[in-house]
């Protein structure tokens, strides 16, 4: 056993870093419960965890985006006993992103959260907050499939709760965390019944093991069915058409702050659970999952493109105009999954993160007009472009990028996905992807004209700094990823490539002959 | 059209008085004579020089002048049956087509007195 | 530091910074200044790829410095900063912007190692020149402009199309030597062809730089044909065929001048001319020949923008630019006039002066490679360039009949410029050393021999006797008001009277239907509002019980399809 | 429950070992059946006996909900602190074999009964959060207006 082991090589801090981009956020959780009696202080030690965070993820997408994994065994716990943390190019470029965003949005939150939130649950907010960041961050680092249900319970429980801090605003924002708190519950419990009907049939939860032991029975309806219970679970998480029901209303009524962390990391990192369990643990040449992907995924993504683009176009309020535009986009990452190709992959990952940088600018923009303006529907933004040129302008970009215009960030993942529409051969699929890029420049056009075409509805200043930084910090991220995509697409395309090589490089060799730890025994 | 018109020739900066020259009476018959002497001259040039050209026609007395002249007749009148075929009115392609229409005046120096550096 | 920063940026950079500094000295000043700086830069540049950039997996060089693209690029400098120092006086943003975004987009291109970035200069020259056409803010130019614009971003789609056919075939962007074969290659070839001016490819630069401002044609007659004529002679020197089309080019353009009315339209079609020299240069393909070739883009780039500003001078001074309602001006703009004959007697390449010592380079590289036809079109065709560029632009504009129009000389910023560019056609044709010393190739030959000086002396003597004959004799074309039409009559007149009939047709039936189908699409719209919009079905709020349903749809749906499947 | 003497008296006396066996469940957790979770639970019990019998206010001078809350966090500290403090002896997070370290099936009982000590003070922490949270809940409409 572990514990038997005498241990000879201490761990440097650097060894250390695959846990501390979890343990960094979580502990900082409760910190904030303990000693955030006052505002300044939990904004403070959240933003610090987040900071950190962020800078150990930099670090670790430095080590692995060039392929290769780093593997941590949490207490001295060989795999596939033990819970072990792997980090690839594909979670280490989602652990940026989400990490990445979380430093951006929380010095807007700060003035954002200051209007929207009662005094009293502010320190409340910041831990869930940082839960629900720890969750996803979680989710993402794991290497155990059951540990990717810990973690998602976690990081779901606290979003509801910080949905259902909305409620200080406008009280739907209760029922809109409860019904996400229904729906989110029967997902996450197909996802763990599907995981249980694996575990029935391999006995074992490490993800690299388990693909090593479906492998043989790909004929078994068990583990057939296990895969439709995680698909139609993730997909719920995903907000796959027609499962997207939650999301509008927990993305509109929901602080903005909320709304800006959300839309740009939960609903990539339940894509890349998708990902993960169809490319690593189930692989991609089974023939059940290509069916799947081609008759249901497939269909439903276009569907998204297009029907919640239009619903986009006729929205009368922005915050949900960006909320339904989210389901549509989502389509494209599923798009890009469903071609089950290398380029279509990559199309799916560089999306994740540049669709999350934009709608993270949009997200916030609209909570600096929401915060200067009272709300986000179109007749009380009208004309605030004037009133606020920085925040609107910053919005401009994010909708450019949204629409995809060349050297936008939008641009990129566009081009990448039709480019492997088009590899794939599926010209249609390509054309459609134009098409309802059509729709996107109507939707946005409707809240760029409202911004700047129409006499202000009121006085108002430009967004605090606070604000104002971060939008556009955002905003240029924007620009510097649509022309300069070396990070971007290196890490995408690494990610693809470790993704669709499947399992090799992810199981232990032997398994249980490997239950010890590396260190020597010592009675 | 500009208002400064110099009253007369003195007016004129001094080279411009010199060149007057060429407008007087029989300035331009100077001229055209004084080419013909010239053309003269080096017709005898082209007798005394050694010519090693590309192609024996090059080595032929007079070979350039004869060319240029011919060719200069040519384009004269091959510009004049061009022109037979090609002419038109400046409004053929529409009374605002760029072909009808002046240079806008506020863009050039003529409405604005003082602009000379 | 200098040598990190792609030149081409400079300029973009000068351009950005021209919109930040107030109009007037400071501005004028920075206009002129940077080009300079532009210039010194590549001029202590070393040869190589000096800056590589990835770009999805394409290895885009952004600086291949070598002899060729160093000539080319140093006259873009040059010619810059004069063409800015010429425009001193403009108070204008626009043009202030556009000109250095052309500039550095045409200088980008030159040093452009690869397709893909020769494609996005290309089109930057197309998008950034036609703004000093639509300057002038008139109605025809802002036409002409479009129809300008329509036929540059057409030369580069069709580049583009080529770059991609080329890089299916051969899985290479690097921008080199071409065979014409497949259809990637004429792609290219052709969207080259376009903004060289070929013959029926033409008529767009005819149309375009009578259209454009004082100080944007200056501008415009330095950089777009000379950076096709660049790129051909990169991409397919030693082609034949390109003979032959430049033959054809030296020839056409010398009819329409001899009766064109608008004197920068004459020069336009004397540009056409001189670039036809340039393709027979690159269409023999020897070193020698490619020297002449960029030896005479080089000169003539001085030479015509000479003649331009001296055109230009005059249309700022009196308003007026055509040969009918000109004449007479040497006497209140002698300086012009002296300027003007200069720059007339370096296209007309009299010994001394600029054009001599390089389109002699050509000459003798056409002869000496034996094509006999080609070489007496292009001698015919030295002739015919003193009849228009020699004679006619300073002969009916600054002599011939009294107009009676007495303006000011010429401003002191624009007689600097002119000066400056005179000098530099004098000394380059007296020192012709100077210049062969920075062509592509090693320069062994002597252009000051008695037989070619005195050949070339009797041809345009003798030319000109010609002219002296015809004119006393009143058998000269006179100047009159009138257009001539070109090739572009079929866009221009044709095509739109085709289009007109078939409106007509069209909306006849457009009539008998319009209600049916405008009745259809508002059907079609309010359908979606109901069902999309707010209140629609698909974007009402629905209860959860209703998503469960789903839920349990797809799970059946999803197991049914692994299943049967 | 004013006049429920007897059960007043007796919930007084117990409470006190309804603590004292949260703590015997808490340490013989890692040997016997047991743990943190349920001690936690049982460790509110006592407070939950408390308050149903007095009554909320009184329950809470003893315990108010902001200790609570803390005890709640503090716990996932105590938990994660004992994580922090093996990587800070070099080995990987919550290694037990870091509390002493030449004899690493001792340094596993430590390990246990510091996390185990972790998850009682949460469980204590929420379980009163969650009874707080639902008692002190103000109806709209009061008891007496049914």
């Amino acid at each position: 056993m572990a514990t038997e082991s005498v241990h000879d090589v201490a761990l440097t801090l650097h060894d250390q870093l695959p846990i501390l981009q979890l343990v960094v956020p979580f502990l900082a959780a409760p910190l904030v419960m303990v000693v955030g009696a006052g505002r300044g202080v939990a904004w403070l030690i959240a933003f610090l965890a987040s900071l950190a965070a962020f800078a150990i993820s930099a670090l670790l997408l430095a080590q692995v985006i060039d392929g290769g994994f780093l593997s941590y065994q949490i207490g001295g716990w060989a795999p596939p006993l033990g819970i072990e943390y792997r980090i690839d190019a594909v979670n280490a470029f989602l652990l940026f992103l989400i990490s990445g965003v979380s430093t951006l949005v929380l010095p807007f939150a700060y003035e954002s959260v200051k209007a929207e939130i009662a005094e009293r649950n502010q320190a409340l907010f910041y831990t869930c907050y940082l839960l629900c960041f720890a969750g996803l961050l979680g989710v993402t680092i794991t290497g155990d499939a059951f540990n990717v249900f810990v973690f998602l319970e976690i990081s779901s429980l606290s979003t509801y709760a910080i949905i259902a801090a909305g409620a200080d605003r406008d009280r739907r924002a209760l029922t809109a965390a409860y019904d996400y708190l229904v729906m989110g519950t029967i997902g996450a419990t197909f996802f763990v019944i599907g995981l249980g009907l694996l575990y029935m049939m391999t006995g074992t939860l490490n993800m690299g093991d388990l693909a090593d032991r479906i492998a043989p029975q790909t004929d078994n309806r068990t583990i057939q069915a296990a895969f439709a219970f995680i698909v139609v679970g993730m997909g719920l998480k995903i907000a796959i058409y027609p499962l997207h029901l939650w999301l509008p209303n927990a993305y509109t009524y929901a602080p903005s702050a909320v709304t800006a962390f959300l839309a740009a990391t939960a609903t990539k990192v339940a894509v890349y659970v998708l990902l993960r369990f169809s490319f690593s643990v189930f692989s991609p040449g089974f023939a059940f999952e290509n069916y799947t992907y081609e008759l249901i995924i497939l269909p439903f993504a276009i569907l998204a493109m297009f029907a919640a683009s239009f619903i986009a176009i006729f929205q009368t309020d922005l915050k949900r105009m960006l909320a339904y535009s989210s389901i549509a986009q989502i389509g494209y990452m599923l798009l890009g999954l469903s071609l089950m190709n290398a380029s279509g992959l990559a199309a799916t990952m560089v999306h994740l993160f540049n669709h999350g940088i934009t709608k993270a600018v949009l997200f916030m923009g609209v909570g600096a007009l929401t915060l200067r303006a009272g709300s986000s529907f179109y007749a009380s933004i009208r004309g605030m472009g004037r009133a606020m040129p920085l925040t609107a302008a910053a919005m401009v970009v994010g909708g450019l990028s949204l629409i995809g215009v060349p050297g936008t960030a939008g641009f990129i993942s566009k081009w990448v996905l039709v480019q492997a529409a088009f590899e794939k051969g599926w010209w249609p699929v390509a054309f459609l992807i134009v098409l309802s890029s059509l729709l996107a420049v109507v939707y946005v056009w409707r809240f760029v004209e409202t911004l700047y075409l129409h006499e202000p509805a009121r006085d108002a200043a430009e967004a605090p700094l606070t604000m104002v930084v971060p939008i556009w910090i955002t905003a240029l991220a924007c620009v510097w990823f649509g022309i300069n995509t070396d990070i971007t697409m290196t890490a995408a395309n690494t990610a693809a490539e470790t993704l669709l090589s499947g399992s090799t490089g992810l199981a232990e060799p032997s398994p249980w002959t490997s239950a010890l730890p590396a260190g020597e025994a010592s009675h | 059209m500009s208002d400064h018109r110099p009253a007369t020739d003195d007016d004129l900066p001094a080279l411009g008085r010199l060149l007057t020259w060429v407008d007087r009476p029989g300035s331009g018959t100077k001229l055209f004579r004084a080419l013909g002497g010239f053309c003269a001259a080096l017709l005898v040039i082209d007798l005394l020089i050694s010519k090693h050209g590309h192609f024996h026609i090059e080595d032929v007395w007079a070979f350039y002048g004869v060319y240029g002249f011919l060719s200069f007749v040519c384009v004269i009148y091959g510009a004049k049956t061009l022109r037979f075929f090609a002419k038109r009115n400046e409004d053929y392609y529409g009374a605002q087509a760029i072909d009808r229409e002046d240079y806008p005046l506020d863009q050039t120096g003529v409405t604005k007195e003082a602009d000379d550096a | 530091m200098l040598e990190s920063i792609p030149t081409a940026f400079l300029f973009f950079a000068m351009g950005l910074l021209a919109m930040a500094v107030p109009k007037g000295a400071a501005r004028s000043a920075l206009l002129v200044v940077i080009p300079l700086i532009a210039a010194w830069q590549v001029w202590t540049l070393p040869e190589g790829n000096l800056a590589p950039v990835t770009f999805f997996g394409l290895d885009l060089e952004l600086m291949r410095v070598d002899r060729l693209s160093r000539v080319f690029g140093l006259i873009f400098c040059l010619i810059a900063a004069l063409g800015n120092l010429y425009a001193w006086h403009l108070k204008d943003t626009v043009q202030q912007v556009a000109a250095p975004l052309y500039a550095g987009s045409a200088i980008g291109a030159v040093f452009a190692g690869d397709l893909v970035t020769l494609f996005f200069y290309w089109e930057g020259t197309a998008i950034a020149s036609v703004f000093l056409i639509w300057a002038r803010r008139t109605l025809g130019a802002y036409n002409t402009g479009l129809r300008y614009l329509i036929i540059q971003v057409g030369s580069g789609v069709i580049l583009m199309a080529g770059i991609a056919l080329l890089y299916a075939e051969t899985g290479s962007i690097a921008f080199d030597r071409m065979t014409l074969g497949s259809l990637g290659t004429w792609c290219i070839f052709f969207a080259f062809g376009i903004k060289c001016a070929f013959p029926l490819l033409h008529n767009w630069l005819q149309d375009a730089y009578p259209a454009a401002t004082i100080t944007g044609t200056v501008v415009l007659s330095a950089f777009t044909t000379k950076l096709a004529v660049y790129a051909l002679a990169r991409g397919f020197a030693g082609t034949e065929i390109l003979i032959y089309i430049g033959a054809i080019m030296t020839l056409f353009p010398i009819f329409f001048a001899e009766i064109e009315n608008d004197m920068r339209r004459v020069l336009s079609y004397s540009l056409n001319n001189q670039l036809g020299f340039m393709v027979v240069g690159i269409g023999v393909g020897s070193e020698m020949a490619l020297n002449g070739t960029a030896a005479h883009a080089f000169v003539h780039i001085l030479y015509k923008a000479l003649l331009f500003m001296s055109v230009g001078a005059v249309l700022y001074r009196t308003g007026k630019v055509k040969a009918s309602e000109l004449g007479g001006l040497y006497r209140t703009m002698p300086l012009t006039a002296t300027f003007c004959l200069v720059g007339a007697a370096s296209i007309s390449a009299f010994p001394l002066f600029s054009g001599f010592i390089a389109k002699a380079l050509i000459l003798d590289q056409a002869a000496a490679h034996h094509h006999a036809i080609v070489w007496g079109a292009l001698v015919f065709a030295s002739a015919g360039v003193l009849s228009h560029s020699g004679i006619k632009i300073p002969f009916f504009t600054f002599f011939a009949h009294d107009s009676g129009m007495r303006p000011k000389e010429a401003p002191t910023h624009m007689l600097i410029a002119m000066g400056i560019t005179a000098f530099l056609c004098i000394f380059i044709g007296v020192f012709p050393g100077t210049l062969y010393a920075i062509l592509p190739y090693e320069v062994d030959y002597h252009p000051y021999t008695a037989a070619h000086v005195v050949g070339q002396l009797l041809l345009l003597c003798f030319a000109l006797l010609a002219f002296g004959v015809l004119y006393r004799t009143g058998r000269h074309p006179a100047e009159i008001r009138c257009i001539n039409v070109d090739s572009d009559v079929i866009y221009r007149k044709a095509a739109p009277s085709v289009v007109h009939i078939a409106a007509r047709a069209i909306s006849a039936i457009w009539q008998a239907h319009a209600g049916f189908w405008m009745r259809k699409t508002d059907l079609v719209l309010r359908g979606l509002y109901a069902s999309h919009g707010p209140e629609g079905r698909m974007a009402r709020v629905w209860p959860t019980g209703a998503m469960v349903l789903w839920i349990a749809i797809l799970l059946g749906v999803t197991l049914a399809v692994i299943f049967v499947t | 429950m004013q006049h429920h003497i007897v059960l007043r008296v007796v919930t007084k006396l117990l409470c006190g070992l309804i603590v004292l066996f949260a703590f015997y469940v808490q340490f013989h957790g890692d040997y016997s059946p047991g743990g943190g979770f349920q001690a936690g639970v049982i460790m509110a019990v006592a407070f939950i006996a408390y308050a149903v019998v007095f009554n909320l206010e009184m329950a809470q001078k003893v315990m108010p909900a902001r200790v609570a809350h803390k005890l709640a966090a503090l716990g996932v500290l105590i938990y994660g602190g004992t994580g922090v403090v093996s990587m800070l002896f070099g080995y990987t997070f919550l290694d037990y074999g870091a509390f002493q370290p030449g004899h690493p099936s001792h340094g596993q009982h430590w390990g246990i009964l510091a996390v185990e000590l972790g998850v009682g003070v949460t469980v204590t922490g929420v379980m009163l959060t969650i009874f707080y949270a639902f008692t002190s809940r103000v109806p709209s409409i009061s008891d007496e207006e049914w």
